[in-house]
């Protein structure tokens, strides 16, 4: 299990690789990459705020809740902090295990709570201004099917 | 007693400020928020909705009538929205 | 959207790396990667046999359902035939949205289809001898959900 | 008509070849699948059993119970196991 939090970029696809690689009884390997998206207005760049105390303990008891409900070989967690431009990854998750039920489950159910419960907050630099974005009440209704 | 309180994202930039020490004998985490909200109109406009804020104790997310008994830190901020 | 049935190894990293890349409008892109597991007795290798006058079209069709269900941006899909080895991937789909949840329905439905309607069969040589893998009641019921 | 009749997976390895030309007057599948199993006991064996089968038409999956007319490619195999 990795949990990385970090201002640098990361590579989606040498990420992917290098996870993909270390499996050896895992017959599924799923991943989720956040991109940062262009809103109206355009976007100059995207803040990143979190809470480096907590930041990465809150993302690790995620990743152990995951691993503790569903059978799984391994996880990585990779999320940015910082300035970001539109089309950069801000985040991803990788989940393996051997059947490929367990491995989107438990991407979706780590995507569900990183959204909700990890210590993040994004703000929205356009040309017309900055704005933090708003929780949806989607993604703190995602966390009841869990 | 000396407690750490912490904000984050719209919560620091209506404080102004990203963390201070505050001496307080709030029993628990609403009593210190109404200590707060008494100081100055900044304090008051933050912390004007609590529906809206979330609150973290020690680094682990908790609930505004949790005592504070023992707490060494306390960090307010809105929904988080990472991901 | 892409489809291609191979003999080729293919990289799953590299083909992640690119096929986040080429998003523009995306904030959310979901991989599936599935890899030769080992089995008891020792896996010497896995033979895939396909039916190659149908399979391209027969992938095509499962990709184009997953793009009229769900707002995609990108859909690709990768899937070996021949010998493999254990670790070695066998395919991948990716799948491009503005948000996540429709980037992981999307890959679950593909992988669902995939594996039931797809015209792949495959044969595991083991010291022991070969078997071909039977279907599983549980494949052809994930179906349903959709 | 003349049809190209495929087989893949054990069915192929069953009747030991992977396609050949069938001169037939079936109206349906199953018409067809009687006359093969007529055969040859390698034929019978491979079609023991239909609900271990699935088949093809023109590259497009369908039933036994399907009209032959106007298809030029019958495909016999079990159920996938792709992915």
């Amino acid at each position: 299990m990795s949990v990385r939090v970090q201002a640098e970029p990361f590579d989606a696809g040498a990420e992917t690789a290098g996870f993909t690689a270390a499996q050896h009884d895992a017959g599924a390997v799923v991943t989720f990459t956040g991109i940062v998206r262009d809103v109206e207005g355009g976007l100059l760049r995207m803040e990143i705020e979190h809470y480096p105390g907590m930041t990465q303990s809150a993302i690790a008891r995620i990743a152990e809740e995951a691993v503790s409900r569903w059978s799984l070989a391994d996880v990585l967690v990779i999320h940015r902090f910082g300035a970001l431009t539109p089309g950069e990854p801000i985040m991803m998750v990788a989940t393996a295990a051997r059947h490929r039920a367990e491995a989107f489950a438990a991407a979706e159910f780590l995507m569900d709570y990183l959204k909700s419960r990890a210590p993040f907050w994004k703000k929205e630099i356009t040309r017309e201004g900055a704005a933090w974005v708003e929780a949806r009440d989607a993604d703190e209704d995602a966390l009841r099917r869990w | 007693m000396t407690i750490d309180v912490l904000y984050f994202a719209w919560v620091r930039e209506r404080i102004g400020l990203p963390r201070e020490k505050v001496v307080t004998q709030a029993a628990t985490v609403a009593a210190l928020v109404d200590e707060l909200r008494g100081r100055e109109e900044r304090y008051a406009a933050a912390f004007a909705d609590l529906s809206a804020l979330r609150v973290a104790l020690d680094q682990e997310l908790s609930e505004f009538d949790a005592p504070l008994d023992g707490v060494r830190e306390v960090a307010f901020f809105p929904p988080m929205t990472g991901g």
